[in-house]
């Protein structure tokens, strides 16, 4: 009952966030609705029962990536406002096809509605990979059937961040030219 | 479902009363403030406001009067009343959004920080008092209050002019280089209390259930409570980093254009982050509600025991911020470049070494 | 609190979400927007592979929404500095103003 | 030519590096500083004391038989630098029997109050010592008009000031000696 309620609010939130992303013309609203949006996701996470999950995805997503969309677009403070019109024909297809699959989909809801198994808070020895809301089952999962994944995630954020700094230095790395610029 | 209402009520008339309090303790924070201010700098402080009947007592009415205790009565009635001034070249909408977007999260953290415990008389284990029992319960606090500093840049860019976008600028960036070292300072404090075998999770009330000794999470890593205390004085803009509004280069920072009761919801939010704050490090390193070290709890079984085992924990929780209010009148203000380097130079390596090193310790000790 | 809402209503609403990125993506000519709408993307995949876990009483799924938290943080890093990169060569971030072909 | 001694900065040490023994005796000093007394002066119920060479607000004195001491000589408006004073000279009327002999008195007696920079040079100049720097230390007025201060408000605030000279006295015993009886001219330097 009250899932319902939140489900059906905080997906409309949702959605309306997304939509008002694609439509907005400052570029800092469309960050404000994005934030929205991500919040509303977490909000769907906790009907789901993934907590640990909804924590993340506000911690990751709304506290720290929209954190550097807002510096990245605070910091090339121009007119980041659309000049040229978008292109008709791919808006149209784009619209057709969203629709299409919309209605498809919409055609679905409802037929042999699944029944979401219960869950507990923490997993148990038989099936330690089982869906809980506890946090434990995560660090269970994440050091033994996805041991290898989250070394790789790891280094990927490392290289992330090195390439971040080599991208973002501002002096040229070749210095045999000449300083230009600053 | 007549029950599950009744809870419902329950959560929402706590939730009500535990905002009430948050408020009043931020309000108090003010004047703590600057009477501590005061005082160290051998001056007497706020002793001029008083109430028409209360400060008419006869030796307990100058009293109140000159502790300053009506202050923050007044300072909200001038907050309330003043004009609401709204500066031509803002982005009006964004303007108005900015202060209340930096208050919801302060409160918001609220919800899941516990503030006691009870215990009843059948001899069961000690329940915390926690409006949301959360299994998540710091990475909650982390996220929640990461969302806090939208409020900051937000009103940085809506003001329109160039020393609250600064301002806005450096709260965006300081909180993305101190929030990954608060986030791996606590993460020690965690693979301590987790041993093998519990129930695990990241929840605030079992790191306190650890120290049930009194001897608080510093002794056994004061490393981690130092870089935490450090981040959190940088994540909640105190002042040896408060860069988003250092008044002597950036006039007032982000709240630069802001008067009347939108400047208070962001001072408000900024005492409530403060409180907060020194809630969370009591709770984790200071030994939460439990008494001092080599001493078993005194507190009694049932409600007078709650009740004072909050007392003891806000205690601690006023002691911690008074640290915050001693270190602002202490210290100066970094430079901008030297919070960056001291962020992500000193404390991002001092925090991963310390995780590091638990982690070994902790597998060696099995 | 067994459910009343079946799987289809998560996946209805992931796939809606999909639709309005993948839209983003094809109309906006900034690239800022254009790498938000691509998150936005991300999410509806992740919303969906949560869903999807949950009914099948699985962590895999929800493992899987990390790893894509985790990539989709590298990502957005790594975009937007060769976005500010991008900026100091060319003073601009529309696509039109990138196109190095058939200018 | 003075030799510049250059003094070597010490390099700091490991525990000065970390900044946290400095925090902490800052921290200590500002501790102990909470209990000391303190120095605010509440002002509006404790007065400051006042030194007896304070220089406050300028005013006009009379002596102690309640007489205009002021004989408009002007020296003050001279002197005044950043020509606050203005002074109409005038005659004292004959109806003042008892200082008949003094040729003159202010007719009125301007101190423009925003202008004064309370330098006391009007004090130190005045012969007859007639004007004074009291000490009136917060002087204030809804209005510019209010801060233009008329000989009225200037014996007003001056008041009496309890000197042993006596000069009209003098004045007039060195008149009457002479046989002068009541106008005197040249009788001046009698101080």
């Amino acid at each position: 009952m009250n899932e319902e309620i939140l489900f059906y609010l905080f997906s409309t939130l949702m959605l309306f966030g997304g939509s008002a992303v694609v439509l907005s013309r400052n570029p800092v609203n469309a960050a404000l609705y994005m934030i929205l949006a991500l919040v509303s996701l977490a909000v769907l996470f906790l009907t789901l029962d993934a907590f640990f999950l909804a924590a993340l995805q506000v911690l990751v997503y709304a506290g720290a990536v929209m954190v550097l969309f807002l510096f990245v677009i605070m910091m090339l403070d121009v007119d980041l406002r659309e000049r040229s019109r978008p292109n008709i024909m791919a808006a149209a297809l784009g619209l057709v096809t969203t629709g299409a699959v919309v209605a498809i989909l919409l055609t679905w809801v409802g037929e042999g509605s699944t029944i979401r198994p219960s869950v507990g808070s923490v997993p148990t020895p038989g099936n330690p990979l089982a869906f809980v809301t506890g946090s434990k089952a995560f660090g269970y999962a994440l050091l033994t059937k996805y041991m290898l994944p989250i070394q790789v995630a790891g280094f990927l954020l490392l290289v992330a961040m090195v390439g971040a700094i080599l991208l973002g230095r501002r002096t040229k790395l070749k210095s045999s030219e000449g300083k230009d610029g600053s | 479902m007549d029950v599950a209402w009744e809870m419902f009520l329950l959560k929402v008339f706590y939730g009500i009363l535990a905002l009430v309090a948050i408020l009043t303790f931020a309000a108090y924070a003010v004047l703590a403030e600057r009477k501590v201010s005061a005082w160290i700098q051998g001056r007497v402080g706020p002793n001029r406001t008083t109430l028409p009947i209360v400060g008419d007592i006869p030796i307990l009415g100058p009293f109140l009067r000159s502790l300053g205790l009506f202050q923050p009565m007044a300072d909200g009635l001038k907050f309330l009343f003043k004009e609401e001034m709204c500066p031509g070249q803002v982005n009006r909408f964004h303007y108005h959004l900015a202060p209340i977007l930096a208050l919801i999260p302060a409160l918001s953290v609220l919800a899941v920080v516990p503030f006691g415990q009870y215990v009843a008389s059948t001899g069961a284990d000690p329940i915390p008092l926690v409006l949301a029992d959360l299994d998540i319960g710091i990475l909650l606090i982390f996220a929640l209050s990461s969302l806090g500093v939208y409020g900051i840049v937000l009103a940085g860019w809506a003001s329109n002019s160039k020393y609250p976008f600064l301002g806005g600028v450096r709260a965006s960036a300081q909180m993305i280089s101190f929030e990954l070292a608060m986030g791996l300072s606590v993460l020690p404090v965690f693979l301590w209390v987790n041993e093998p075998g519990s129930i695990g999770g990241l929840n605030l009330a079992r790191v306190v259930d650890w120290q049930d000794n009194g001897w608080g999470m510093i002794f056994v890593q004061p490393v981690s409570a130092l870089v935490f205390l450090v981040a959190l004085f940088a994540e909640s803009n105190r002042l040896p980093f408060d860069m988003p509004e250092s008044e002597t280069d950036l006039v007032g920072g982000f709240h630069t254009e802001y008067g009347a009761f939108k400047f208070g919801l962001f001072f408000t939010a900024e005492y409530a982050h403060v409180i907060v704050g020194s809630a969370i490090f009591a709770l984790l390193f200071l030994g939460g509600w439990h008494f001092l070290p080599g001493v078993e709890d005194p507190w009694p079984i049932g409600w007078s025991g709650a009740a004072l085992s909050f007392l003891w924990f806000a205690l601690k929780t006023f002691a911690m911020s008074f640290l915050f209010i001693w270190v602002r009148w202490t210290l100066p203000r970094f430079r901008y470049d030297q919070v960056m380097k001291l962020g992500w130079g000193k404390l991002l390596p001092l925090a991963l070494g310390n995780l590091l090193l638990y982690a070994v310790l902790a597998s060696w000790m099995g | 609190m067994d459910g009343v809402l079946g799987i289809e209503e998560y996946l209805v609403v992931a796939s809606i979400l999909f639709c309005i990125g993948l839209l983003g993506v094809i109309l906006r000519r900034n690239v800022l927007l254009i790498l938000m709408c691509l998150e936005l993307m991300l999410n509806a995949v992740n919303l969906a592979l949560v869903a999807f876990a949950r009914y099948s009483g699985n962590m895999d799924g929800v493992i899987l929404t990390f790893f894509a938290i985790t990539v989709a943080a590298a990502e957005v890093a790594i975009g937007l500095a060769i976005l500010v990169a991008l900026y100091r060569r060319r003073k601009s971030i529309f696509l039109q103003d990138l196109n190095l072909l058939g200018r | 030519m003075a030799k510049t001694k250059v003094m070597e900065r010490k390099p700091l040490s490991w525990a000065e590096r970390t900044y946290l023994p400095q925090i902490i005796t800052g921290l200590l000093t500002t501790f102990r500083n909470l209990f000391r007394p303190k120095v605010t002066l509440q002002y509006p119920d404790e007065r400051p004391r006042i030194p007896n060479d304070y220089r406050g607000v300028p005013t006009l004195v009379k002596d102690p038989n309640e007489r205009e001491k002021c004989v408009s000589c002007q020296l003050c408006e001279f002197v005044c630098p950043p020509k606050a004073i203005r002074i109409t000279p005038g005659a004292i009327s004959t109806e003042e029997t008892d200082r008949t002999h003094v040729e003159k008195a202010p007719k009125e007696f301007e101190i423009n109050m925003l202008r004064c920079i309370y330098c006391g040079y009007c004090e130190e100049v005045c012969p007859e010592e007639a004007i004074f720097l009291q000490d009136i230390y917060s002087l204030n007025g809804y209005t510019r008009e209010q801060m233009q201060f008329n000989k009225e408000k200037l014996y007003e605030l001056g008041g009496v000031l309890p000197d042993q000279h006596f000069k009209w006295d003098k004045k007039r015993a060195a008149a009457e000696k002479i046989g002068l009886g009541s106008s005197s001219d040249e009788e001046t330097e009698e101080e």
